[in-house]
Formats: structure tokens, C-alpha cells, sequence
């Protein structure tokens, strides 16, 4: 079963997401939460690690996080947005689950 | 909490018996701690809590009855440790009454 | 499907509290059985009886209390981080002979031990933190 | 219990500046009284957990550090550390406290993937 990585930190401050996706191996679903979410905009200086991460990896955002945050419509296309619902489901169909803290 | 009497002078000890300051310890204090249990310290007894005060300087920890047999094992020789040996020293279990008498915290992986 | 839900932080202060509590009622209402939600670390301050938020926000700890009672859920705050942090329930403050103790509704402390029991009887373990 | 589940605590973060480090070894502690098939992985800043000579004398608090010693009595025998987080920090495996396994992060993934159970802090 392919596994599930979150990530809660914005790739701008710290490197959560930077190490998350060096360890990821191509099918690797990788969700986007609180802080996080700041990680799956475009055009950021990040996004470019982005891009090329979605040509091997699935990444998901949690959709409340990204309005609370105002950037709903800076989101990169490619993204697939969950709410807590579809959190869970990430949960239940990918394991196992880490959380890059 | 509670203070043990050694010598004329209380020492603090937990709820459980435990010494609050592991720098309070002397060898006094564990015969006193074993007095009041009705057990007699010997060279056998002596050997693993001081075998406990070596350890606890080293890795600052209180190992777990699992762990001190092993480690016993390994430094004093197999036919130490093991837990039918240490149970029959220290009966209200080797790792938190050895422990106690050693002026160590509760073992650390008591669940 | 059986989850253990791990918090590592605090309300308030992180996010992650607040994430941790979504996904748990999510999960409930999806019909999956939550085993356990385990608070670690900071996490045991989601236990205090005595947080009093300004009323027009969320109120984290009653709500973990509420859905507790709601769904009969396991709510446990790891003892060494909670008597580290001030946490304390009433044999607790007893033994140490505290006068007062401040375990939240619904919330009981217990040892790691039941974390690493529920980790292992679950088919998933989700951990929110900082 | 009779299950045995493959149990990975990651560790990402330095020791002394938050508890993270020294709660996790607590949890491994416990862990490994549970029977389970446990593993410690360092990568990220958490190599620096490992590093030798660590005296927190000066700064007045517990030297949980030297406890990474006595993991191999706690039956805890996988221990990895992450080569390209260690080659970022300077440091070698002669720089570290305790006898550890130094992957690589490819190798190290594939160990993550094969988990029952990751806890992270």
C-alpha cells in the first residue's frame, strides 16, 4: 500500500517539505495541512520543487486551511483539495501515515 | 511524599519511597530503606545497587527490571543475570526496589 | 477502521490541536471507531479544567470533552508530560500531596504505555503536532 | 499481546532547545518494553541528538542524551542515522555517542514504507 505523508510547515520557513519530498518515492500521497498549505501555491520560490514533485507524486491540500489562509486562488493546478472528510479518507486508503513535524 | 530518618538527619524521599535528590545517597541510606523492608543487605545485594549507582552515572537512567537484567548480564556475568537470581535479592521486584535502595528515580519503562 | 489519534501540541498556541480534533469528528462521523486520542508532549494542556477562552472563540478543551461524551471516546493525557506540565487528576494531586487537581470532564491520565497499546491494535495512527 | 508491529519514531528535531528529543527517547523507552519491532531514525536536525561529549550542566538541565547509550539494553537495535543530514551538519559517524546504521535517504524511505507505525514529534 502506498503510504501518506502530512506536512504543516510552510517550505519558506522550514524544510518539512523539502525532506518530505526527498524521501518520497514515486505514488506517495502527500497532504498539505495547516502552515503546510502555504506550500502548494504558485509562484512561490517554491513552487518549482513542487512542479516537478507532482510529475511522480500525489498531493492533496486541506481546503479549510487553504481558505483560512486566503490563497484559494493561488493554489498550483495539479493540487487535489480534501476537506477533513477526504483527510480521513487519505488516512484509511494509505499506510503508513507520518507526519513531518 | 515522605523523609526516611538516617544518622539523625531526614532525607525527603516520594510517595513511593523514592530518594527526591539522588545526591542525598550513601550507603547508610540503602541499609535503612532495607531495615525497614526486614531485609538484610549482603555483598550480593550491595553488588547490584552499586552496580545502579555506576549505571545511573553513566546513562542517567533507571533501568527497567528487563533492562537491568540484561545489562547485569552483560557486566557482572550471566549467572547474575538473569531475574530468578535478582528476584530472590530484591522479592518486591529487582528494578524498583533495587532502584529505590540505589537512591534512583522510579525505573524509567514501568508501564 | 480502527485509528489512534496522537496530539503533540497544545490548544491555542498550534494549529495542531484544532486539526486533531476536525479529523477525529470526521472520522467518527464517517462511522470508523477512534481506539484512542492520546495526548503527548504539550498535548496534555488540552486536558486543563482550567482554560477559560474569551466566549466568542472556540472553547479546545470543552469540545474534546464534549465529543467525548458524545462518541464515548477514549480521551488520555500521557502522565510524565502531564505531571511535568502541571496536569494533574484528584489521586494524583493526592499522592503528591497537591491540594488541588485540573483534569478536564472525559480526560484521564494514564502512562505511555497506552499510546503504544492503542498503536498497536489500530490499523492507523495519525499524529498531529508542531 | 501477541502482535508484533513494526514501530519507526522519527526524530527531525534538535535535543535541548524543545523537549521533543528527550520525550521521544521516553517513548522508545516504553516502546521496547512492549515487545515490538522498534526503530529510531535521525535525519534532519535530529542527528544532532546523538552527538558526543553533550554536557548540559551549564544550562542546568537533565543529560537525557547519555540514556542513548543504553538503548542497546533496551533490546532497541536499528538505529538509523541519515547520511546526507549528517553530511549537511559536518559531522561523521565518529562524531556521534552510540553505534549507529548511516543510510542513505532512498534507503531510508524504503525502511519508513515498510513501518506498521511512524511516530514523529
Amino acid at each position: 500500500m502506498a503510504m501518506l505523508y502530512t506536512v504543516n510547515k510552510s517550505p519558506l520557513e522550514r524544510n518539512a517539505l523539502e525532506s518530505c519530498l526527498r524521501h518520497a518515492t514515486v505514488g506517495t500521497a502527500i497532504l498539505l495541512i495547516e502552515d503546510g498549505v502555504y506550500g502548494a501555491m504558485a509562484q512561490t520560490a517554491f513552487t518549482p520543487a513542487l512542479e516537478q514533485a507532482l510529475q511522480k507524486l500525489h498531493i492533496y491540500a486541506l481546503k479549510p486551511d487553504i481558505e483560512a489562509r486566503g490563497i484559494q486562488d493561488k493554489i498550483l493546478p495539479g493540487i487535489a483539495l480534501v476537506d477533513y472528510g477526504g483527510f480521513v479518507d487519505l488516512v484509511a486508503q494509505h499506510s503508513p501515515v507520518m507526519a513531518w513535524l | 511524599m515522605g523523609t526516611i530518618s538516617v544518622a539523625g538527619e531526614k532525607i525527603e524521599t516520594d510517595e513511593n519511597g523514592y530518594l527526591n535528590n539522588v545526591a542525598d545517597w550513601n550507603d547508610e541510606v540503602a541499609s535503612t530503606m532495607a531495615k525497614k523492608d526486614h531485609c538484610e543487605l549482603t555483598p550480593a545485594h550491595w553488588e547490584v545497587i552499586h552496580f545502579l549507582r555506576e549505571y545511573y552515572e553513566e546513562y542517567e537512567i533507571a533501568p527497567a527490571v528487563r533492562v537491568l537484567t540484561k545489562a547485569i548480564g552483560k557486566r557482572l556475568g550471566r549467572d547474575k543475570g538473569n531475574s530468578k537470581y535478582l528476584y530472590e535479592l530484591f522479592p518486591y521486584g529487582p528494578a524498583k526496589q533495587a532502584c529505590r535502595y540505589a537512591g534512583l528515580p522510579k525505573p524509567t519503562g514501568c508501564v | 477502521m480502527k485509528f489512534t489519534v496522537l496530539v503533540n501540541e497544545g490548544p491555542y498556541t498550534h494549529q495542531a490541536s484544532d486539526t486533531a480534533f476536525h479529523f477525529t469528528k470526521a472520522a467518527l462521523e464517517k462511522g470508523h471507531h477512534v481506539l484512542r486520542v492520546f495526548f503527548y508532549h504539550d498535548g496534555v494542556l488540552n486536558a486543563t479544567a482550567l482554560s477559560v477562552p474569551p466566549r466568542d472563540d472556540r472553547d479546545v478543551v470543552k469540545r474534546w470533552s464534549t465529543l467525548a461524551q458524545q462518541y464515548q471516546l477514549d480521551l488520555v493525557a500521557c502522565i510524565a508530560a502531564a505531571e511535568r506540565r502541571g496536569i494533574l487528576d484528584s489521586e494524583d494531586a493526592k499522592r503528591h500531596g497537591l491540594e488541588m487537581d485540573n483534569l478536564a470532564p472525559r480526560f484521564r491520565i494514564s502512562g505511555l504505555g497506552q499510546l503504544v497499546e492503542a498503536a498497536i491494535q489500530a490499523d492507523r495512527v495519525v499524529v498531529f503536532g508542531d | 499481546m501477541a502482535t508484533k508491529k513494526k514501530i519507526m519514531i522519527v526524530n527531525r528535531k534538535a535535543p535541548h532547545g524543545t523537549i521533543y528529543a528527550f520525550e521521544s527517547l521516553e517513548m522508545a523507552l516504553i516502546t521496547a518494553a512492549f515487545d515490538q519491532d522498534v526503530t529510531l531514525a535521525f535525519l534532519d536536525d535530529g542527528v544532532y541528538q546523538l552527538v558526543k561529549n553533550q554536557d548540559t550542566r551549564p544550562i542546568e538541565t537533565k543529560n537525557f542524551t547519555r540514556a542513548y547509550r543504553a538503548l542497546p539494553d533496551y533490546e532497541i537495535e536499528k538505529i538509523y542515522v541519515e547520511r546526507e543530514s549528517l553530511n549537511a551538519r559536518g559531522l561523521t559517524p565518529a562524531d556521534l555517542a552510540v553505534a549507529v546504521e548511516v543510510l542513505d535517504a532512498d534507503t531510508l524511505a524504503q525502511r519508513i514504507m515498510q513501518q506498521d507505525v511512524v511516530f514523529s514529534a
